[in-house]
């Protein structure tokens, strides 16, 4: 009995704090979040930072990060003589779509954000553009390689890298054109997820123009176990063997490899085999892997905010840690075209949603070289609002570095082939 | 005087419910529709799980084949209106409740809640084979973008959902035969009570409910995927709301719903450019199974259901007198 | 023929692996009675141990792993009382309860990762990486018979302790009917403590062996808690000697279909053949308890 | 449908022939013959794992014979799902009150009659609730309540089915005298307005004093049946109690 007096208070405490919590959760609509007073352009950014695709959605937080950065240093986006800063707000759509929804509509209507930077996956993207659409609110992506995100004609979605049917096939067919002795067969695997399984069909597309016998094309679950698959293909013994999947499936492929001591005279992989990490985790296993870029720092472009793409490269390492890849890049790169369609368009901020509208039109109508190299969206056709200037470089690891080794006028090194055995 | 409680509580609750769309923007409108949603999924497993007490992990599958009942008969080979979808699902997660239900309701306890997990796995997998659910890649739906419709949509479902729950669970027979199949069922049985059919009904009833909020959720959010709708993290989440809201009980579900939905929501507004918000997330979790045993409806109840020692106790004890046995 | 061999030895390797980290969330659900969520975020956890020791300290995994046996064990032993408190206390239902807390667990766990390491995916190197013998036609990928040998020595010590030992018997005492293994004398507060604590270090150290065979982030926890859940209810829930028989089931299965039918369709063959397994024999393949 | 036959007094209700179930090697049911009448209160002893309850068992559904038949009210009703029997007309109570521990007194009385019996059953459950005395304790959960009152709630809920046959397994074992009387009081009530009760027991004082007739088992047979005078007696009963575990206090 003693201690029911303190179970009753302890009850009541408990209730108290569950009505004041309730309470807060009630009020939390009316609530504002306090309004800088200088005006600033307000960018939305919404991205995987949490659940299964964390690694992507991180890499394009980097460059969208350092892009308004690096212009806030410099005073902010010029329109009309003026400078504005630029000021991030973040949805983190938790790698799940409704959630990437939920972001959307807080940034536009809560955080009343001038234009969108999206998502890193297609999924999320595709449950986005109808909400852009519906305010009238321009997104642009610096990742969504998947192709099915341009197919319905995103009014209001940029994407500023080609998308991975046009990137994935040509790469191959540079790799089985440079290969000597020629290569004859491939075998694709795919991890069975949406932008994975978009790249391995590019894969084998391309390796049916390129002439090369397709001696398997397999689809995997993302958790399976990769050693089966390997298996089967090392007995079908292919000349070169195509991976479409993210950085951890790509790492366990060659782990699975390299244990059951299977070694095809060429490998190439997308995505992930150009970023930093890939070739940290493994290691000397990492090189002679080959992969897709289309950015390298070695690219000959540059602009007033970055300067070349060796200086971006300097600039994201000093900042990250690590050195971008194209999807960093191509990231950093969708800032300076929301600026120079600001500056076009000549309007300040805050963006009326007439202004808003009008900002989409400018940005379809982009025409600029930065240090990502030429940007420029299509107007019609299956990649409609897609970026497909950039001009894919085969790449493949050497000594940790990825080095372009194709097309020819592209290549900083020799092509490695066949691939030594593994030591 | 305490008659009028209830419906005096009800008519303010349907004044606010009708005003919100009026008061809140079109964010805060969303969030709303999203707890009307969970509020109804929670209360979609509360059926087989609370009264019924067959714990189903696999409940997101009712809620994908409404989902993707919607999907592929609103997209261009069919091209039917999103109102003629609904009972297409419904029934068609019903039938599957009742097909699957038969054999794997014979399970009890973890069995069966594992057996219903993989069976869910199973639908996940073949969503990702399938040509007709667009693979991988999913299925998109043709946007209609009006927050208020949506919200309405959820609300009537949310409400029917929970009117029909009242009066099956708590006004009639026929709650009392669930309910006494998940106490004792041999007992219920010797009681006359037809154990294998009451469940049956209650599986398909908590199966057609659920599809009803899938396809819902699908023309809403208007893009579909396999782990969008199928995955076990839909299920995490329903079974996760009902127990903090409360097991078996009325509108347990729905405090739990609107609790964690919304909680989640702030703490991901606030610090969703962190990762920790997870952490704080699990954290509350496991602070309400130590401390509110019977969920946040067991604060309000009018006395504590049982005299039941409270774990939180239970560990303060355990952690200052360890190894004294109770 | 050298395909059907290989494809074999992959399976029961595959197997191995799996039942490397099945094996202990057997036993809590054998003595504990509680189906525990967390166990992914301890193969997590174990795995990004490794990753420290081999980056601060230059160790390699093999190294970690009695660390990860200590570490995981002292965490296991804290964190057992309260778990087996929530499973015995008389809420309504107290085995849902004690479900709901080791998912606060994992999502606690999981944050916490995300926070800690961030987004990257981590391997860890040790002295077998990526080795492999020769016999005859068939390749023996040696870090992964490594894990096959981890998962067979925990299930003999198991074995001897539940069988050898009178501890032993205190511990089936306390699976069969925890009340009355009470009134014999057991301890069984502090018993579930030592079998959560037992179970934590050997998934710790199987987590160290995944993010050697494969790679850890922390994202991917709930992939290795559905496997052991596949595992244990083919087993038969709390039967430690099914789990390994589970395990090959699952590798060898994942493994034949990926190899003679499609890759696509390994997952989906398993899974309906734990449904179909369930429904035709509720109690696992063994259908005895541990 | 439910067991209101008018009810011939002396009639058999309850014929079990040759009823055959074995686990596993042992036979808890070695060829079982046995006849119960109509408003007769018999009842069954014999020793522990001498096949009693799995012969409750057999005869309310809960397992299944694997042969022999048994007769109610002249159906066979072998292999029948427990529901089924217990709609024919057949209450039983379970050795463990076996209450549904998270519904109320009320509820758990009420879903007695939830398949079935519905008419009237609220007023039923009162009337029940005032013969057993626990109309205090109405709207307590069932877990919450002393172990009398549960044994009494038990009893009840087999109350409520309003049952031809009711059988009893060891209703009273445990309880206090109170309780006890009880529950005697209301058998005898029920007895005198047509009810035939069928009752496993190992009060040897209790089977004296209110069975009309008893039936001996051993070893998953029926060894003996006739008054309690004439079992007192029995050398063979004699020999299967004090054969394995002298417990037989006449």
């Amino acid at each position: 009995m003693v201690g029911r007096s303190g179970g009753v208070s302890r009850r009541n405490l408990i209730q108290y704090g569950a009505l004041t919590i309730g309470a807060v959760a009630v009020g939390a609509p009316f609530m504002r979040t306090a309004r800088a007073q200088a005006s600033t352009f307000k960018v939305g950014v919404i991205t995987s930072l949490s659940g299964e695709n964390i690694f992507g959605g991180n890499l394009t937080r980097q460059g969208y990060d350092l892009w308004a950065e690096v212009m806030n240093e410099k005073g902010g986006v010029e329109v009309g003589g003026e400078r504005f800063q630029i000021e991030m707000f973040y949805g983190d759509d938790q790698s799940n779509p409704a959630t990437g929804a939920d972001a959307a509509e807080r940034l536009i209507v809560q955080e009343e954000v001038d234009v969108l930077f999206g998502p890193y996956t297609s999924g999320v993207t595709l449950a986005v553009q109808p909400i852009c659409h519906k305010y009238g609110v321009p997104m642009i992506s610096g990742s969504a390689e998947s192709p099915n995100v341009w197919k319905a004609k995103p009014e209001f979605n940029f994407g500023m890298i080609p998308a991975v049917d046009t990137s994935s096939g040509k790469s191959v067919g540079v790799l089985a054109d440079m290969s000597d002795p020629k290569a004859r067969s491939i075998a694709v695997i795919g991890v069975n997820e949406p932008f994975s399984k978009e790249t391995a069909e590019g894969f084998r597309a391309g390796a049916e123009d390129a002439g090369l016998e397709v001696l398997a094309y397999e689809l995997v679950p993302s958790t399976a176990d990769m050693t089966p698959t390997i298996s089967k293909i090392a007995a079908l013994n292919p000349d070169l063997v195509a991976v479409g999947g993210h950085e951890e499936a790509l790492i366990n492929v060659v782990k699975a490899s390299k244990s059951l001591n299977f070694r095809p005279k060429g490998l190439i992989m997308h995505y992930g085999v150009t970023n930093p990490a890939f070739a940290r985790e493994l290691g000397a296993d990492a090189d002679g892997t080959s992969g897709i870029a289309v950015w390298l720092p070695s690219v000959p472009y540059e602009d007033e905010v970055f300067g070349t793409a060796k200086e971006y490269d300097e600039r994201a390492h000093n900042r990250w840690g690590s050195h971008p890849d194209y999807t960093e890049a191509a990231c950093s790169a969708s800032g300076l075209v929301f600026a120079d369609a600001a500056k076009r368009l000549g309007k300040k901020p805050p963006f009326s949603a007439e202004d808003k509208v009008a900002l989409k039109d400018a940005i379809a109508e982009t025409d600029i070289t930065t240090f990502y190299g030429p940007v420029k969206f299509e107007k019609e056709g299956n990649h409609y609002h897609d970026n497909i200037q950039p001009v894919p470089v085969l790449i493949q690891i050497k000594d940790g570095v990825s080095v372009p080794v194709g097309p020819k006028d592209a290549a900083e090194a020799e092509l490695t082939y066949p691939l030594p055995a593994w030591k | 005087m305490r008659g009028w409680f209830p419906i005096v509580l009800l008519v303010c609750g349907a004044a606010v419910v009708f005003a919100l769309p009026e008061l809140l923007n079109a964010y805060w409108l969303r969030i709303a529709t999203g707890v009307l949603m969970w509020a109804g999924l929670a209360c979609s497993w509360n059926i087989i799980g609370g009264y019924a007490g067959y714990i189903d992990f696999g409940h997101s599958v009712f809620f994908g084949i409404g989902a993707y009942a919607s999907a592929i008969l609103m997209g261009d080979a069919f091209g039917w209106p999103f109102a003629a979808t609904i009972p297409v699902g419904l029934l068609a997660a019903g039938g599957v409740a009742a097909v699957i239900g038969g054999p794997t309701l014979r399970l009890r306890g973890a069995y069966f809640a594992i057996a219903t997990w993989a069976f869910a796995e199973t639908l996940l997998q073949l969503a990702t084979v399938l040509e007709i659910t667009g693979g991988t890649a999913g299925l998109s739906l043709p946007p209609f973008l009006n927050e208020r419709f949506f919200y309405f949509a959820m609300l009537t479902a949310a409400a029917a959902t929970y009117a029909l729950t009242w009066l099956l669970f708590e006004r009639s027979r026929f709650g009392l035969k669930v309910k006494a199949l998940r106490d004792h069922e041999p007992a219920a049985e010797a009681m006359g009570i037809n154990t294998a059919a009451v469940k049956l009904q209650a599986f398909a009833l908590s199966a057609a409910t659920a599809a009803v909020f899938g396809s819902i959720y699908a023309y809403w959010v208007t893009f579909i995927n396999p782990r969008s709708t199928l995955g076990g993290d839909i299920t995490d989440q329903m079974v996760v709301m009902v127990l903090l809201g409360g097991l078996g009980s009325l509108w347990g579900p729905a405090l739990g719903a609107a609790a964690l939905f919304i909680v989640n929501r702030i703490f991901w507004m606030y610090w969703g450019d962190t990762t920790f918000y997870i952490a704080i997330l699990g954290l509350a979790i496991i602070v309400v199974v130590l401390f509110l045993p019977n969920g946040l409806a067991g604060l309000f109840a009018r006395k504590t259901q049982n005299g039941s020692q409270n774990a939180g106790r239970a560990l303060w004890r355990a952690l200052t007198r360890p190894g004294v046995e109770r | 023929m050298d395909l059907l061999l290989q494809t074999l030895l992959n399976g029961i390797l595959i197997g191995g692996i799996i039942a490397s980290f099945s094996i202990g969330f057997q036993l809590t659900f054998g003595v504990l009675h509680v189906i525990d969520f967390a166990v992914g975020a301890w193969v997590v956890l174990g795995g990004y141990l490794a990753y420290w020791m081999s980056t601060l300290l230059g160790v390699g995994g093999f190294v970690s792993l009695p660390v990860a046996f200590v570490v995981f064990g002292a965490i296991g032993y804290l964190i057992g009382p309260v778990i087996y408190r929530v499973r015995n206390s008389r809420y309504a239902r107290p085995e849902l309860m004690a479900l709901a807390l080791t998912f606060g667990l994992f999502t606690l766990l999981r944050g916490g990762a995300l926070t800690l390491w961030g987004f990257n995916t981590r391997s860890v190197p040790t002295a077998l990486s990526g080795e492999s013998l020769m016999i005859g036609s068939v390749t023996v990928p040696l870090l992964r018979v490594v894990a096959f040998a981890f998962a067979c020595a925990v299930a003999a010590a198991l074995f001897l302790i539940l069988y050898r030992t009178r501890y032993g018997l205190a511990i089936r005492a306390t699976a069969e009917n925890r009340h009355n293994a009470g009134l014999m004398g057991v301890d069984v507060q502090r018993l579930s403590a030592n079998v959560y604590g037992l179970y934590a270090a050997v998934t710790g150290m199987a987590g160290v062996l995944m993010a050697a065979i494969y790679s850890v982030n922390p994202e991917i926890g709930l992939r290795y808690t559905l496997f052991a859940f596949f595992v244990a209810v083919l087993a038969g829930l709390g039967s430690v000697g099914g789990a390994i028989l589970a395990a090959l089931l699952f590798g060898i299965m994942e493994s034949v279909v990926a190899t003679y039918v499609g890759s696509s369709y390994s997952h989906l063959a398993i899974f309906a053949t734990l449904y179909l397994v369930l429904l035709v024999s509720p109690r696992g393949i063994l259908q005895r308890g541990l | 449908m439910t067991g209101s036959v008018e009810s011939v007094a002396g009639g058999p209700i309850l014929v079990v022939r040759d009823l055959r179930r074995s686990f596993g090697g042992i036979k808890a049911a070695d060829g079982v013959n046995l006849e119960v009448r109509r408003k007769e209160i018999v009842g069954l002893i014999g020793p522990n794992g001498s096949g009693k309850s799995t012969l409750f068992n057999l005869v309310s559904g809960a397992i299944n014979p694997e042969g022999g038949e048994i007769l109610f009210n002249g159906r066979d009703i072998a292999g029948w799902k427990p529901h089924r029997v217990a709609r024919a007309g057949l209450a039983r109570t379970f050795q463990i009150p076996a209450l549904f521990d998270n519904m109320s007194v009320m509820e758990n009385l009420l879903s007695a009659a939830a398949e079935g019996h519905w008419n009237g059953a609220r007023g039923r459950a009162e009337e029940v609730l005032r013969l057993l005395r626990i109309e205090a304790v109405r709207d307590n959960r069932a877990v919450d309540l002393s172990g009398g009152q549960q044994k009494l709630l038990e009893f009840g809920r087999a109350m409520m089915r309003e049952a031809p046959l009711v059988l009893l397994d060891e209703v009273t074992a445990g309880v206090h005298l109170n309780i006890r009387s009880i529950i005697l009081d209301a058998v005898a009530r029920l007895r005198d307005s047509g009810t035939t009760f069928f009752l496993i027991e190992h009060d040897m004082e209790l089977v004296k004093n209110v069975c009309d007739r008893i039936i001996v088992m051993d070893a998953g047979q029926v060894i003996t049946t006739g008054r309690f005078d004439e079992i007192a007696t029995n050398s063979e009963v004699m020999q299967a109690y004090l054969g394995r575990r002298a417990e037989v206090s006449p």
